[in-house]
């Protein structure tokens, strides 16, 4: 259920170069899908952070966040023992049908996400190809934890000219149904070079993260949406990308 | 009537506690989180005769004090709210809400409150005079008392609900302001919409607000709301719904000793979804440390 | 030069950081917590012709976004700050300071910047028409143009140092202030002095501060202090110093890009005595960061 | 040196009804006298708390402060490792001579200073005599120290229609040199009963709380004094009780 819950911090750790590793335990055990997301107060700031979960299991949610500015860098430097949440909040990725295929694309901090996705898609006997960008090969994040999974994956870098788009089309991807998530403009050339199904995960500054004030609300194609409950995972046919401009 | 309870123009809530107009939707994302009946009331989204889509992204930046906010008064339209909105709010939620009207004209003002003022689920009118993020209306209305008082004749014409004015901090003579408007018949007033503001992104030092300009809210401006309810309470003879900056119990109970006698809550709402609940826990509790018997006698405190 | 110096009206600072008037004393304080001249300047307690012994106590109050204060301009006078203060002062630091002027009459501001203006130690005079806690003076010169100008007018005539005018955001049309101010002569404005608020004693419901009300400061108040800068920068050409809500080296960052030439610092001294030090150190990282070599090229990035 | 130091908890525990004690272990010893106070950054809050100094043995600072407003809440609920002080702050109690007598008069969490003072006082050979007023027994504080010390004390309550003050004259102390710490109105009410030297310290809402912002500023008969930097202990002889209405 949609609530508020106090988590005991499991491990807070840094694990890729500006990107920690946060496990919390809820009070009581928290249904999620792959994309949802959870709202996370950061002591002495206002607004709550969104963050995705990368993975939950047994109860204890996982998020990797990266340093972004001065609410991410208190978190980073946060020595108390419990955090304060909501979730779980969002509509997730439309799962895969069993021993369909999907394709995983994500640009940087934008691939925690999709880590959730794969492991359920793969539940379901799903066949995985990711391709994952980032800036170089030190920012690298998942890797290890890919290699232990049946995906066929492709890592590419900015430093090395190769990005996530490059990649799609060199390898012939383009038409394979596909889950994104990343910078915008990643995300808007993906639109541009598949043909296939395919959803996106966006994210924007929001004020409440649970529908109430309006602060994410983005014209679509069929309307005005918010990010936060409509979303953050929408169908590639909605998407108006001159809204993120 | 509980110890809690609080009187409005003849409209009586069980407690003063009123969500404030943009930070609580419709009603109906709360319930997510707890039953919306615990409120006093609440008001609705700021409602235009028009549906609106409201500015572009980013929409929202935070600051040491609370937030801004340039939504620009997305709303579907009085018209779908009445429709197709009221009809499912009163099956969760039972009680009276504040409408909270926007416009552009006079007779835009008038026609919302006219279609508003006609329905059983509305408790009173609010009249936004006051937002600082659309061009052309809104916050124009609130710096002249003038135009401010014509919106205010206007509406009162077209309907029998008690008719509260939202105003703004905008305003450069707040008082008088307060007392055209009193003159012109309103049955109320609250203080206070939005503060005038914005961030620049680190980055690029560009706004980070698609609007520029935002409304600043949120502990930040507390003091500042307090002092305007302060000054306007004994020189007017309207209820006064404070608004701006409330957090905790205790600024519930400093805003009424101000002179309050209702206080609406806005970006707490957002920060903290359930916080309404746990002022309304604490409120008696702080009754019994001040030994004051009923809440509502609390209003005016300062002055006594 | 180095990478943090600015100038203002000739006067170049090897940094921009000046702590705000009221925040540091006359300089004596902060130097049991550092080498005080590692300050860019800074500016004098707000100093009237005669000694005043300000408002009783308590002088001060808090908020969830800063602060609130009603000293009410104690000052020795300023015939004590020049012949006791500045020879004392001169020993420890060596930079210059801010002459910060208060007063009740435009003679009383003519003749405090007559004493100050012969004063080596005297970088600028900085005219404070704001100061919302003493009655009868202060801020009614910050509220009316006209009065203003006089008082501009009147001192250019009797001091050739830079004369700063540091406004009041009670001011209801701060733009057509800024520019009468910039017609009548001043060589800078500084943007802005503290905010009228008040808080109420949670027991007695009473105001906290024996004045009242105060004048609010801190975190709370950037946002309508940045915006306020962001609409005047682009319509005058004397130069801006930033004031409000100031409390790390981004805010240092976001009030310069919005057009501060240099930035004062009031409550974050108070807050953390060493505020000052640890933003001069975190400078230069932020400036690397944004691939900015200067800081000074950074006044006004929001318009280009 | 006065400065900015931070402070690993050592202890922080209730120690009686709304009181707690709170031992502070500076990166470096700081040293104080009697009558000196720190300024408290409690995480969250903008202005700092002043805390006069219990004691401080081994470079352990004792505090103890009472619940009064949601400053010392939320300090009584930190869980954090450290805290940021200023310290030492403004001019402690004139010792009295060696051998010489000295009156400790406190009231509620004004005992505290005291206590320090006692400590100081007893190793200078003085003879000493405490009268320690509280609301009711259950919120005594520093009894057992008390009893552990070589002075001579009266306990006494308001619940049983007993005070400071009118203890004072029913056991004749009110010739003794004295130092006192207590709310105003008992203060001013030793002021008018006692003839010999004495000694209040003094409190009141503060900006800075090392001399700034003019914050404390106060007058006295010889000017306008600031309680943190020219005080908190001021002699009798300076003191206008008109000025703390
Ligand atoms: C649905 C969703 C899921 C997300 N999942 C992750 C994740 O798993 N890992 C991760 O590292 N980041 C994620 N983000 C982005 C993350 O929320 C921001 O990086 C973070 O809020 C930045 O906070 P800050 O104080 O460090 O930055 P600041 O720039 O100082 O933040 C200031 C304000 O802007 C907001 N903000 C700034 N950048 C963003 C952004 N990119 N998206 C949304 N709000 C922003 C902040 O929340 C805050 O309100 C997600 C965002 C959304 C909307
Ligand atoms: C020199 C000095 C020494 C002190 N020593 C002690 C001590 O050893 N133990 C102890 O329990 N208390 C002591 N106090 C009082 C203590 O500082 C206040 O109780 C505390 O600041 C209250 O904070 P709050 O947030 O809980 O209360 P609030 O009332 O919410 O505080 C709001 C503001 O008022 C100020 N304030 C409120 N009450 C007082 C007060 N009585 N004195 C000064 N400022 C106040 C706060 O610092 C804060 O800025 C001392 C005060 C001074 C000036
Ligand atoms: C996201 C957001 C949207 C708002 N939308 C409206 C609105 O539509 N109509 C209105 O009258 N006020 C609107 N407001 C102002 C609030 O109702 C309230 O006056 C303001 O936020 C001050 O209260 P607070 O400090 O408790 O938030 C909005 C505020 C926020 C934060
Ligand atoms: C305790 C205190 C005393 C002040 N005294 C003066 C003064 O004498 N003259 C003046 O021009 N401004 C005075 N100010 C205003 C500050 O100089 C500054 O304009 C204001 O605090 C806003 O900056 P801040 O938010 O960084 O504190 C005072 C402020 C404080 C907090
Ligand atoms: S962030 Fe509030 S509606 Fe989405
Ligand atoms: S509190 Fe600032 S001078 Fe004393």
């Amino acid at each position: 259920m949609t609530g508020e819950y106090t988590c005991v911090i499991r491990k807070h750790e840094l694990t890729a170069p500006d990107t920690y590793t946060l496990l919390l335990e809820p009070e009581q055990e928290i249904p999620f899908r792959p994309g949802q997301f959870i709202d996370l107060a950061v002591p002495g700031f206002s607004l709550r952070r969104p963050l995705s979960v990368t993975d939950c299991e047994g109860g204890t949610i996982r998020l990797t966040y990266q340093l972004t500015g001065p609410g991410t860098r208190a978190l980073s430097e946060y020595s108390g023992e419990t955090l304060n949440i909501l979730a779980p909040l969002g509509n997730g990725f439309l799962l895969p049908e069993r021993g369909e295929k999907l394709l995983l694309l994500g640009g940087g901090i934008g691939t925690a996400p999709l880590i959730f996705l794969a492991r359920e898609a793969l539940k379901r006997g799903c066949q995985l190809t990711a391709v994952f960008g980032f800036r170089s090969p030190d920012r690298t994040l998942f890797q290890k934890e890919l290699a232990g999974l049946d995906i066929k994956t492709f890592l590419c870098y900015d430093s090395e000219g190769e990005n996530v788009v490059s990649v799609l089309k060199k390898e012939g991807l383009a038409g394979i149904p596909f889950a994104a998530c990343g910078p915008i403009a990643m995300l808007w050339a993906v639109d541009e070079v598949t043909q296939a199904p395919g959803q996106f995960s966006l994210e924007c500054r929001m004020g409440c993260g649970f529908g109430a004030c309006m602060g994410c609300s983005v014209k679509m194609r069929s309307g005005m949406r918010r990010i936060c409950k409509d979303g953050p995972v929408f169908d590639r046919k909605e998407v108006l990308w001159e809204s993120f401009r | 009537m509980g110890e809690l309870s609080v009187t409005l123009s003849g409209l009586t809530l069980d407690n003063p506690l009123i969500p404030a107009s943009g930070t609580f939707g419709y009603g109906f994302d709360h319930a997510d989180f707890f039953d919306v009946n615990e409120v006093g009331s609440f008001s609705i989204k700021g409602t235009t005769l028009h549906p609106r889509s409201g500015n572009p992204l980013p929409r929202i930046a935070e600051y040491g004090g609370g937030m801004l906010n340039a939504v620009g008064l997305e709303n579907p339209g009085v018209h779908a709210v009445i429709r197709d909105i009221f009809p499912a709010l009163s099956k969760v939620y039972h009680k009276k809400v504040l409408a909270n009207v926007s416009g552009f004209s006079v007779e835009e003002y008038a026609k919302c409150a006219a279609l508003f003022g006609r329905e059983e689920i509305v408790g009173l009118i609010e009249l936004n005079i006051s937002c600082p993020n659309v061009h052309g209306g809104g916050m124009s209305f609130g710096t002249d008392p003038k135009t401010a008082a014509s919106v205010v004749e206007a509406v009162k014409k077209v309907t029998k609900k008690p008719v509260y004015v939202k105003c703004t901090p905008q305003c450069p003579d707040l008082l008088t302001m307060c007392r055209t408007l009193e003159a012109a018949g309103a049955d109320g007033l609250v203080l206070l919409n939005t503060f005038l503001g914005m961030r620049l992104d680190f980055k690029s030092g560009k706004p980070i607000l698609a609007n520029g300009t935002g409304g600043v809210s949120g502990p930040g401006v507390f003091p500042l709301v307090l002092q305007r309810i302060y000054e306007i309470y004994p020189k007017v003879n309207i209820p006064i719904i404070g608004c701006g900056g409330v957090s905790s119990a205790r600024d519930v109970i400093e805003m009424m000793s101000a002179g309050a006698a209702a206080v609406e809550i806005g970006t707490q709402n957002l920060t903290d979804p359930l916080s309404i609940i746990k002022i309304k826990h604490e409120l008696p509790l702080l009754l019994r440390e001040l030994g004051i018997k009923e809440l509502k006698n609390i209003t005016g405190r300062a002055f006594r």
